[in-house]
This record gives structure tokens, C-alpha cells and sequence, in this order.
């Protein structure tokens, strides 16, 4: 797996949110997105994600030396972010079952089991969503994400509303990942940048 | 009502409404051009 | 100074014409002097349906190469049909009160124009809520294109439901063969000369538009 | 196709929690239809106006139920959620499910209702059925359309409605003179040709909104 993105730049009318960022990655990297805030990791994210078009550059994706289009990349990747919400009125049980048969994930039902453990909500698979506290919707975006088994991984700001124990399985989730695909994350956490190979600033 | 009049009157409501129209985007573009002149002289 | 003697060329063609309408041309008998009105109406909602057809054309250029000057291309046709939309509506009403007695009737031809001035000003209150540029220029680009679509559909079934006081198919019921060799050469040169008022309005818009979004390229580079 | 279902299902999941959309645009027809029934009172309208009475009732419920699947994917924050698993085509075909069903189910309810209050006789029964059908295509098809441009507007409830009757009004007018067929009003040519154009209401508007989709969902 490789992502390029070459050259990014985004305007919100006529206000500069970054310019010419460029970076590449592939299997086994792992980048830190940072800068102060509202300098717009969240909006590169995003552009990332083919979420948002930017006003220049290119943002491409290879599978096995193949460049991929926007409608198959999309199987490729995960994000996690405070903007991605699930269903509020679902149960988790019928959020992942929604998300993992869109993105025909064979034998879901022992990987949702395995991962609801993982994250520390076994118990609570038939709430609705709604009745979690936010710390657990956070847990919860990470099993939706992890679900699909991303080559990459996007974390919009990986520690948020979560406690000691969530952030220790995090960056677990994190290690794991950095080793068998791509993670990319935004963050302003000093801690966090531990797991990044190397850093791209955003700024206007 | 003389028909002719009635005529002279539409006639009259589109030229005016046409004119008075370009009128105003020709005000408005002078005031654009102005306003470009000042910025790209600030380029230099 | 090309422009200037087009301009003069088109000033004298103009008056040519209105003399002409108002003196040359002979009258029809059923409909007397507003024979003449014929010249100036009819072109007006002529201009009406071209500029939304320019828009949409716009529209469609823009979804393709996403460049916001094809935006403000369609923007500026809008303006301009519904201008002459409005102009088309109110000269129309007026004859409709002189010769049939009411202002509105839902004739066919009323309806569609109607319909037209209702899409414009939707097109304009869907622009006024979108405040990003990029949004605005997709969606009411694709709205455009959608309501292009539609409207072909109100030529079959409006003329079929509704009875029509309009003259025109009193005058065209053969084609144009019920126009005598003068009144086709007034009204085609009506014709002419409003669509070319039509085009010089229309490059005074887009000369407008390429500048505004000069000068926000400009801006934003500072 | 089984993605777009998939959608349809969340979707229908969905609203039987909170029954949001349903009760809006039902509680809408219902309201509308006591007040037409109210203010036409003792009178007997003519079957021609009724016809056009039952489809102003149901263009206006329509509008205000129509939106909510896309705007509630927008103000939920979820709309971004299901980008990253789903392709367009299949959003917009879930939702035009659903929207239809909704609207369906909406007529099942006022139709028989609208009989009973309004001294209403279709004699032509099964073309009726065929004309409500027809007719709830097109406005499902130019309805959710609409609702996926305005969810990512402001003050989107008052431009719903604006937005959508012109591009509604083919749809709306040859369903009117349709259903005035049905109730044995007109000549038997005019139905054919009042069918004829709703078909390709439907056929031309559904067309264009699936090619359209695209760029108003991935905006």
C-alpha cells in the first residue's frame, strides 16, 4: 500500500487554509500530522480521505503497484475523528453490522465480538449508542474502524475524551498498526509523536 | 386607451429595463476595475 | 474602437428596428396595433429561455472542469434570463389587460414563463444559502441542470391541458406563413438585434465575473 | 443493488426509533387534510377540484417529510460515516427507497380517508392506482433529489419546498389531470397522454438524479 499526496493546497473561499503539503508513505510508516490549532489537520485529514476535495494538488492511493480509484481507495482506509459520528439511535450491534456488511467483511460476527473486547465494551453491544458516555463512542469508532482491517489507518487526535486504560489499548491499536500498514495521525500530543516515523507541519 | 400608446408603453418598459440595467453594471465595473488597479499596483 | 463602431452599428440597428415596428411594418387584423407589440415581447421571452439554456450549459461545464469561472458564467446567465423573464412578464400582462381584460389568465405561455421566473428565483435563493464558494458552485449548478431537464417536459403538457388566449398560434398556426414579408423582416430583425443586445450584456456579466474573481485571486495571494 | 437495500434497511431501523419522518409527514397529511376538509365544509366540490386537492395535500406532506433522510445524515454528523463505506449510487437509491416507501405508506393512509371525508368516487380504480404510483415515483425521484441539495444548505425547510415545486410541478400537473380521468371527468385521450408524460417524468428525472448524485454527495 502507498499514499501520495502531492502538492496539497485548500482554500475556504478566499481564506488559506494550508499550502503545498506533500508526503508520501507506504507500508510500514507512519506520519504525525501536526500544528497549532484550527491550522486544518483535521480538514487534510479529511482531504486525505477523498472526504473533501482540495483547491490543488493530488492525493493518490497504490494497491500491489496499481494506482486506485476514489471508488475502490475507500475500502482501503479507516478514519477516526470527532466529526465521525455512528448512529446515534442503533445499538453498536446493528452500527457494525450495518458497516461491516457495506464493506463485505467476511465472518464479521467473531471479529466485532473479538474487537468489542478488545476495546473494553463487551456488555454493552445492544445499547442504543446515544446511552454511551463519550469516552466509550470513542472506543466504539475504534472498532467501527478496525472492522474493515485498514492498510491505513487515519486518527484524527487519538487520545481524545479517552482514559488511561482506553489510551494504553490505543496505542496498542496504534503499534500494530504502524507495523502491518500505514498510520497516519493528527495530533499536538507530544506523547502521540512517539509513534510517528516522521512529521508534516500544516499551516497557512 | 390608445392602442399605439399602450405599445410606446411595453416598448418603453423593456429598453428601460434593459438600460437601466446595463447602467448599473457599468457603474459597478468601474468600481471593479478601480479596486483591481489598486491591488495589482500594490503587486509591484 | 472594434467595440465601439460594433456598438454604433448596433445603436443604429436598434432604432431601425423600433422605427421600423412602429411605422413600416403593416397591422394585423385581429390584432390591430398590437401587431407591434409582437416585435418587443416576443424577443424579450425568446432571450429568456436562451439564457437558461446558456446557464445550463455552465452548469455542466463547471461538474466537468470544475472551475469557478464557469460558475460565475451561469450565475450571470441567470441574472440576466430573470431580468428579461420579469420584463417578459410584466410587458405580457399589460397586453393581456388591454386585449383579453385580465393581467393573468394561466395561459400556456404565461404558465411557462412563470415556471421559468420560478426556477430562477429558486436557483438564487439556493446560491443565497450556501456560504462556501465550492458548495454553492455544485449544488446550484446541479440544480440548474435538474431543472433544465424538467422544464422540456411543460411544453407537452401545458399547450395539451390549458386553452390558450395567446395570438401567437394565431399568427403561426401554418408556421410563419400568416406574417406578411414586412412584419417577418421587422420581427426577425428584432429578433436579431435583442439577442445581440442579449450577447453584449451577457460578455459585459462574464467581463464582471472574471474580474471579481480576479480580484479574490488576488486578495488571497496577499 | 444489495449495498443499496443494506442502506434501506439501516435507514427503516433507523426511523423505527424515533418514527421522526413518518409521524411528521403523516401528522402533515392528516392536518392538511382536516383543513381542506374543514374550510370546503357542507359545499360539495366538484370531483375535478378534489382530484387537484388530494395532489396539493400530498405535494405538501411530501415536502415535509421528504428531507429529513439526508438532512438527518447531515446534522447527525453521520453523513461522512457513511461516505467511507458506501458508494454513491447506493446512497441515493437507498434513500429513493425509502422516501417511496414513506410516501406509499403516507397515501395508504390519506387516500381511504380522503374517500370517506371528501365524497370522493374514483370509478377507474386500477388506473388510479397506476396514476398514484406513477405520481409518487416522480416526486420521490425529483423530492429526494432536492432534499440531498438542500441538507447541505441553511435554512433548509423553507427551500425544500421552493426548490422542489418547480421541478415538481410536471409531475404534479399530469398527476392532476390523470386522477381527473379517473374519476370518469375527462376524455380518454387526454389520460393516455397525461400517462405517457408522467412515465417519462419519472424515467428522465430518476435518470438525472442518479448521474447528478454524485457530485452533491462527494461535494
Amino acid at each position: 500500500m502507498y499514499l501520495h499526496c502531492d502538492a496539497v493546497t485548500k482554500y475556504f473561499d478566499e481564506k488559506l487554509i494550508f499550502k503545498n503539503v506533500s508526503f508520501e508513505a507506504s507500508t510500514g510508516n507512519s506520519i504525525a500530522i501536526i500544528g497549532p490549532n484550527g491550522s486544518g489537520k483535521t480538514t487534510l485529514l479529511r482531504i486525505l480521505c477523498n472526504l473533501m476535495q482540495p483547491t490543488e494538488g493530488i492525493v493518490k492511493y497504490k494497491h500491489n503497484g496499481n494506482v486506485l480509484l476514489k471508488q475502490q481507495a475507500y475500502r482501503y482506509f479507516s478514519l477516526i475523528g470527532p466529526y465521525l459520528e455512528l448512529y446515534e439511535q442503533l445499538t453498536a450491534r446493528e452500527n457494525l453490522t450495518f458497516f461491516a456488511k457495506m464493506q463485505d467483511i467476511p465472518n464479521y460476527p467473531n471479529l466485532l465480538t473479538r474487537l468489542m473486547q478488545r476495546m473494553n465494551l463487551s456488555g454493552r453491544e445492544d445499547d442504543p449508542v446515544k446511552t454511551y458516555s463519550s469516552g466509550m463512542k470513542q472506543r466504539l469508532k475504534y472498532v467501527f474502524a478496525l472492522l474493515s482491517e485498514p492498510k491505513i489507518l487515519f486518527v484524527d487526535e487519538p487520545r481524545a475524551n479517552l482514559d488511561e486504560e482506553g489510551i494504553d489499548t490505543v496505542y496498542s491499536i496504534l503499534t500494530e498498526q504502524r507495523k502491518k500498514g500505514i498510520l497516519i495521525i493528527a495530533t499536538n500530543d507530544s506523547e502521540d509523536l512517539k509513534f510517528a516515523d516522521y512529521k508534516v507541519t500544516v499551516h497557512a | 386607451m390608445n392602442p399605439v400608446y399602450v405599445v410606446m408603453i411595453i416598448n418603453l418598459i423593456i429598453w428601460a429595463g434593459i438600460f437601466g440595467y446595463m447602467l448599473n453594471l457599468s457603474k459597478h465595473m468601474s468600481a471593479l476595475r478601480k479596486k483591481l488597479n489598486k491591488l495589482s499596483d500594490n503587486e509591484h | 474602437m472594434v467595440k465601439k463602431i460594433w456598438n454604433t452599428i448596433l445603436f443604429v440597428w436598434m432604432s431601425g428596428v423600433i422605427v421600423g415596428a412602429f411605422i413600416w411594418a403593416t397591422q394585423q387584423k385581429a390584432l390591430k396595433e398590437y401587431t407591434r407589440i409582437i416585435y418587443f415581447h416576443v424577443p424579450v421571452s425568446w432571450i429568456t429561455v436562451l439564457a437558461f439554456l446558456i446557464a445550463a450549459v455552465y452548469s455542466f461545464l463547471y461538474l466537468k472542469k470544475r472551475l469557478l469561472k464557469y460558475d460565475a458564467y451561469a450565475e450571470a446567465a441567470n441574472q440576466l434570463g430573470f431580468l428579461f423573464a420579469v420584463l417578459a412578464t410584466v410587458t405580457g400582462s399589460i397586453w393581456a389587460k388591454v386585449s383579453w381584460g385580465t393581467f393573468w389568465n394561466w395561459d400556456p405561455r404565461e404558465t411557462s414563463i412563470f415556471i421559468l421566473l420560478l426556477i430562477y428565483a429558486a436557483y438564487f435563493a439556493l446560491r443565497s444559502a450556501i456560504e462556501e464558494q465550492d458548495r454553492r458552485a455544485i449544488l446550484s449548478s446541479v440544480y440548474a441542470i435538474l431543472a433544465f431537464v424538467t422544464v422540456p417536459f411543460f411544453v407537452f403538457i401545458v399547450p395539451r391541458i390549458y386553452f390558450s388566449l395567446h395570438p401567437d398560434p394565431v399568427i403561426n398556426q401554418t408556421g410563419e406563413v400568416n406574417m406578411d414579408f414586412k412584419q417577418r423582416v421587422v420581427f426577425f430583425s428584432s429578433l436579431i438585434t435583442f439577442t445581440a443586445v442579449f450577447v453584449w450584456m451577457l460578455k459585459t456579466k462574464f467581463e464582471i465575473a472574471v474580474m471579481r474573481l480576479r480580484i479574490k485571486k488576488l486578495e488571497r495571494e496577499k | 443493488m444489495r449495498k443499496a437495500w443494506l442502506i434501506l434497511q439501516k435507514d427503516i431501523q433507523q426511523e423505527f426509533k424515533t418514527r421522526f419522518a413518518v409521524n411528521a409527514i403523516l401528522l402533515f397529511a392528516v392536518v392538511t387534510l382536516t383543513a381542506v376538509s374543514f374550510s370546503i365544509g357542507t359545499y360539495s366540490a366538484s370531483q375535478e377540484i378534489l382530484a387537484a386537492l388530494l395532489w396539493i395535500i400530498l405535494f405538501f406532506s411530501a415536502m415535509s417529510g421528504l428531507s429529513h433522510i439526508f438532512v438527518r445524515e447531515e446534522e447527525t454528523h453521520t453523513a461522512d460515516t457513511l461516505k467511507l463505506v458506501a458508494l454513491p449510487v447506493n446512497v441515493f437509491w437507498g434513500k429513493f427507497f425509502f422516501n417511496l416507501i414513506l410516501l406509499i405508506l403516507v397515501e395508504i393512509i390519506i387516500i381511504p380517508l380522503y374517500f370517506a371525508v371528501m365524497n370522493f368516487v374514483v370509478i377507474h380504480t386500477s388506473f388510479f392506482i397506476l396514476v398514484m404510483l406513477l405520481g409518487s415515483l416522480g416526486l420521490t425521484g425529483g423530492g429526494t433529489m432536492v432534499a440531498a441539495i438542500i441538507s447541505k444548505a441553511s435554512a433548509k425547510g423553507a427551500l425544500f419546498t421552493v426548490l422542489s415545486f418547480p421541478i415538481l410541478l410536471p409531475v404534479l400537473v399530469s398527476a392532476i389531470s390523470a386522477t381527473n380521468s379517473a374519476v370518469g371527468n375527462d376524455p380518454v385521450s387526454l389520460t393516455g397522454n397525461a400517462i405517457q408524460t408522467m412515465i417519462a417524468y419519472d424515467v428522465v428525472i430518476i435518470t438525472a438524479s442518479v448521474l447528478l448524485f454524485d457530485f452533491v454527495w462527494n461535494e
